[in-house]
């Protein structure tokens, strides 16, 4: 560690626990086997602190802070799992399974998905929201890949990875509010994008099954995100 | 004191999770020492009892008749369980929510029917415009997700209740499981 | 090769792209130019076609993607042609308090055409405005450019269907 | 230039103006224009050809004289005359009757309550310059501040006026002005930015699109010396597209400014510079929440991202940027002129100064006011606004926009700053104020609300994206009676859900319509919940 990286001690749930100064709350929670629950953060991308899952208590302010983006100050004390907290998390996911049609049972990555994964961690048996049934279009033009708009909760990984790993940009997304959606180049098949280098490393760091390989049937699609950090890891280490 | 009363009913599902209620096998017996089965697919009841402890609901809530049921069965039963994804999320039948009731109807009688087939004008129940799963329509008291709840699930959850506790369901199954 | 943003090529012969890349100078062709490109755009084609995407996403070296996610994020943008006249309603606090949403309904019944898109023989696109800021004069509707205060339902549609049918 | 010359042009436009005997005002502003106060000022030169009278009587078009339901507005001075709802057909009588009795259909008595009880710091020049000739501007004092701002003042001392001011964010919110300014001021980074809030979206207001279409120099002035006291030396003015002469006005404001040499290198020979550019925005409301106004100053989409960093630590390209409300810039000359303690003179003990409102919606008198903070609503509405049209019965004022919330005649009579609004359940905002009457159903209003934020929302974070749809649904439900007790306790649950976990503003503040009608309205939701309607 370089001498001119100072040292914080805080609190995170009544643990006193040591960070750098230039670590999130989420960091240092993880390396001390504190559980905070994420979607939209991925290990190697940039944080956008937009599913607000991570969101935890800090003692003497009154907003609930992402932990993604938060950094650790002196004598912080942090809360992750107040009651409060576990309730906000839950009416969060149960949101998001209301937006779109997240048919599980037939899903290409039943029993592989974080989302479904953090409904069970958060307790959730049942959504009490509306469901909206949007209609939604799958984009199978790709001749490796396909996506799914049914099963997108929007979280930006895939446009993320793109544009800072790979390098491409293919995706973004278009509009806004509840109508935003995932798009390929210029809102096209994804199969007569002129920019994707078929990579397949959206696919790999998306947490549903909204991106997924072709030919796989239900429950098949096991994601490996865990080329990410190694590869910006390699890519820092080459980079010094 | 006589044994707690004990229904299970299917509305829109494939069944499948009464296939797993089955496959509790030998525990069946155990259950049923312990409840009286008083309606259900499985035994041979028309009418829904005045006073029903425990119901399990397979299935979403799909048309007219569906709904007049559950309505029925909620005045009647004590504590109503919602079993199975197609109740607790309207899972797969809720897939028809994206296209309108007739062309649906005409898609299942007309286009998919050998010889040009006719939408029967009698004995259909009406369909809902939109499916939805029984908590929308009535006030269900568990849920137990999963497409379909294994006999493990189900056998837990039952026990549970059966011993006056609180069944945890998250531990046991999830969406689609 | 990557040639320069002047030695692009014109996506056509129509002079009117070289106001567009006027635009793009005045921003040194930079990325933050991207909303004022699209704006150039707008104001001289009447709406920004797929064509203008590429080009503009080309010139500021900008994914395409990004510049389709930023002209549609932008309701002002029509990424569709209008229609030969436009009528946009405010639906602002104070034109709904006094009635707006009834000129709405009405245009739309008339028209048969739903806000936000043009009708079929492409004659009028009924649009709406979160506020126009006209607040003092509500109901405020803009036929064509021009502000109309105070409207009645009833002459306001009326007026349109005059201007329409003319 | 030099600044010694900014008394030239002030003389010489005196002496320009002397050699008129009057001056006809015609507002030019958007309202007064949508009435067609263009061909009255056509009419109205024409006929002062005709007559011979050009020579002696000057037409100038000016910014918003307030009253605009009453517009095509024109005032004829030095004889302090109003005329109201004026006509191209009534020219002949206008000009006929100058220096005489007015016309009596049109006279508008200048001692209105509705002029009367106003107080004019920020609209000070409001209906008495041409907002398109900075010469105008320097005439009444324009650009003394910067003058004195820049020779005579260090530039911590005019952050220290400022702060001394009280002056708190006109955008909404109420943030010390000079803290934000000195907190800019301490970055030690080569390059800040001072950005101009001008994307006034909230639905019910138009004060910054009033004041930027009839005193854009001013606005300027102020950016210019927030630069100077903070160090920032590229200014940017983000405008809503929706206000194409505010933008037209501003353009030809910073061109006339970079002429005389008070915007760029070197103003007037001091070692300041100062650039301002007008940035487009494109219909999106959530671009004036300032993370996301950052982002499509950038050219990107106008989604907001988590803070911290603020703006001030790291801001547009990651430069520490300063965004200020086009209200607040506006307040900043005669802070300078007069000194902070002078605006600290009025209004209450935190909320010091003026307030300017767009009054709309069930009120007699609509238009632009500026009122001392401390002033009641029920004076707002009833005095200068003339109370209710039709012999209406008062039922509520929203404030704030979709941010803000409903007040009852029950809190008519609290003073208006920022504390109480709050207190009351809504919010100052930027000043959007419509009254209702008792056709109005609160229901209605906080859906009206809802379907807005479902609109505007960025779509980044869950709890705006879905949240606000789903609230709007439940308010649809609860609109049809078709709602159960269960539904509006799953709404109140989204409102706290919404508030507490959203990324931005427009999501945090997105159900304060429902919570407030909730809270003083209560029992008309419970009378639409099913079969009891």
């Amino acid at each position: 560690m370089p001498t001119s990286v100072k040292v914080k001690t805080l609190r995170i749930d009544g643990r006193d626990v040591s960070a750098r100064e230039d670590q999130t709350i989420l960091e240092v929670a993880r390396e001390n086997d504190i559980w905070i629950p994420t979607l939209c953060h991925l290990d190697g991308l940039s944080p956008v602190g937009a599913c607000r899952l991570c969101l935890v208590e800090i003692k003497g302010s009154t907003k609930l802070l992402p932990a993604c983006v938060t950094a650790v100050e002196e004598g912080m004390e942090v809360s992750t799992q107040t009651e409060g907290l576990e309730s906000y998390r839950r009416m969060i996911l149960e949101l998001l399974f209301s937006e779109r049609n997240h048919v599980c049972s037939i899903c290409k990555s039943n029993g592989h998905c974080e989302m479904q994964t953090l409904a069970q961690r958060l307790g959730l048996t049942h959504i009490h929201f509306p469901y909206r049934y949007p209609s939604l279009p799958v984009d199978l033009s790709h001749e490796l890949f396909g996506m799914d708009h049914n099963r997108c909760i929007l979280c930006t990984r895939c446009v993320r990875v793109c544009a800072e790993i790979e390098g491409a940009h293919v995706w973004d997304v278009m509009g806004r509010g509840v109508d935003a959606r995932i798009i390929c180049d210029l809102n096209q098949p994804w199969g007569t994008s002129e920019t994707c280098t078929s990579c397949g490393k959206c696919v790999h760091v998306c947490p549903t099954g909204a991106l997924f390989e072709r030919g796989r049937s239900a429950s098949e699609m096991d994601k490996r995100p865990e080329f990410l950090p190694y590869l910006t890891l390699m890519r820092r280490a080459g980079g010094e | 004191m006589s044994k707690p009363t004990f229904a299970t009913i299917w509305l829109d599902g494939c069944s499948g999770c009464h296939m797993s209620f089955l496959d509790m096998d030998e525990r069946l017996v155990e259950i049923l020492d312990q409840v009286d089965l008083v309606y259900s697919p499985l035994v041979d009841v028309k009418e829904y009892p005045e006073v029903v402890d425990i119901a399990l609901v397979e299935g979403a809530v799909s048309t007219d008749e569906d709904r007049a049921k559950i309505r029925k069965i909620r005045a009647h039963t004590k504590t109503l369980i919602s079993l199975g994804d197609c109740a607790v999320t309207s899972n797969v039948p809720a897939m028809r929510n994206y296209f309108p009731v007739d062309s649906v109807m005409k898609r299942a009688y007309v286009e998919n029917a050998a010889g040009g087939g006719v939408i029967p004008e009698r004995g259909l129940p009406k369909l809902d415009p939109r499916v939805c799963p029984v908590h929308e329509v009535v006030h269900v008291d568990l849920f137990i997700p999963g497409c379909p709840p294994s006999a493990d699930t189900i056998h837990a959850a039952l026990t549970e209740l059966l011993a006056g506790r609180n069944p945890d369901i998250a531990a046991l199954t999830r969406f689609g499981a | 090769m990557i040639l320069p943003p002047e030695k692009q090529p014109m996506p056509s012969d129509d002079k009117r792209w070289r106001l567009v890349a006027t635009a793009m100078r005045r921003h040194g062709y930079k990325s933050h130019g991207l909303i004022e490109s699209l704006h150039s755009i707008q104001e001289t084609f009447g709406y920004v076609s797929e064509d203008a995407l590429k080009f503009t996403a080309k010139m500021l070296r900008v994914p395409l993607s990004q510049a389709y996610g930023v002209a549609s994020f932008y309701h002002y943008f029509n990424l569709k042609p209008l229609g030969r006249h436009s009528c946009v309603v405010c639906r602002g606090t104070a034109c709904h308090i006094k009635g707006s949403a009834q000129i709405l309904s009405d245009l739309e019944q008339l028209f048969a055409v739903r806000v936000g898109e043009t009708t079929e023989d492409g004659s009028l696109s009924l649009l709406s405005a979160q506020c126009l800021g006209a607040c003092g004069i509500a109901p405020a509707v803009v036929l064509d450019g021009v502000v109309m205060g105070r409207a009645e339902a009833e002459s306001i549609v009326h007026r349109v269907e005059e201007v329409v049918a003319a | 230039m030099i600044f010694e010359e900014l008394g030239h042009i002030e003389e010489a436009e005196l002496e320009a103006q002397s050699r008129f005997e009057r001056r006809i005002h015609v507002c030019a502003a958007a309202g007064c224009l949508a009435s067609g106060a263009d061909a009255v000022k056509e009419a109205l030169s024409g006929e002062l050809q005709s007559t011979g009278l050009e020579e002696r009587c000057q037409m100038v078009g000016v910014g918003c004289m307030g009253l605009c339901s009453r517009g095509p507005l024109v005032s004829i001075q030095p004889d302090n005359v109003l005329l109201a709802q004026v006509r191209a057909k009534d020219a002949k009588e206008v000009v006929g009757t100058l220096g005489k009795k007015p016309p009596k259909r049109l006279a508008c008595p200048s001692d209105l309550p509705f002029f009367k009880r106003q107080l004019k710091v920020v609209l000070e020049n409001m209906g008495r310059i041409d907002p398109e000739r900075i010469e105008e501007y320097i005439a009444v004092g324009g650009y003394s501040a910067l003058h004195k701002g820049l020779t005579e003042m260090t530039s911590q001392e005019v952050i220290d006026e400022v702060v001394k001011s009280g002056l708190r964010g006109r955008g909404g919110a109420g943030y010390p002005t000079g803290l934000k300014w000195s907190q800019l001021s301490k970055e030690s980074s080569p390059i800040k930015y001072v950005v101009c809030n001008a994307d006034e979206g909230d639905p019910g207001a138009f004060m910054d699109r009033s004041v930027l279409e009839g005193d854009p120099h001013r606005v300027l002035e102020g950016m210019i010396l927030a630069g100077y006291a903070t160090g920032a030396t590229q200014g940017f003015i983000y405008v809503r597209a929706e206000y194409p002469l505010a933008i037209k006005r501003l353009n030809l404001a910073i061109k006339q400014a970079s002429r005389l040499g008070l915007l760029g290198h070197n103003i007037c020979g001091t070692p300041v510079s100062f650039g301002v550019e007008v940035r487009v925005g494109a219909g999106a409301f959530v671009c004036g929440e300032e993370t996301a106004l950052m982002a499509s100053i950038e050219g990107g989409r106008g989604t907001p991202r988590p803070r911290p960093p603020f703006p001030t630590q790291s801001g547009i390209w990651g430069r520490p940027t300063m965004i200020n409300n086009v209200e607040t810039f506006a307040n900043i000359p005669p802070i300078i002129r007069n000194g902070g303690k002078w605006l600290a003179e009025i209004g209450t003990e935190k909320s010091k100064g003026t307030k300017v409102f767009s009054l709309s919606g069930k009120v007699v008198n609509t238009g632009l006011i500026e009122v001392p903070m401390g002033i009641t609503l029920r004076e707002i509405i009833f005095e200068i606004g003339g109370g209710i049209p039709f012999g209406g019965k008062f039922k509520a004022v929203q404030t704030g926009g979709p941010s803000g919330g409903c007040v009852p005649d029950s809190g008519l009579d609290v003073p208006v700053d920022y504390e109480s609004l709050s207190h009351l359940g809504t919010i100052m905002g930027s000043g959007g104020m419509v009254v209702m009457d008792d056709s109005a159903s609160m229901v209605d209003v906080a859906r009206f609300f809802l379907d807005f934020s479902r609109h505007e929302s960025c779509g980044k974070c869950i709890p705006c994206r879905v949240g606000t749809v789903q609230m709007h649904g439940l308010l649809d439900k609860i609109a049809a009676n078709r709602a159960t007790s269960e539904d509006l306790a799953m709404l109140e649950e989204l409102c706290d859900l919404v508030r507490k976990t959203s990324l931005c503003g427009l999501g945090q503040t997105a159900p304060t319509p429902v919570v407030s009608t909730l809270r003083h309205f209560r029992e008309e939701y419970l009378s639409h919940l099913s079969g009891k309607a």
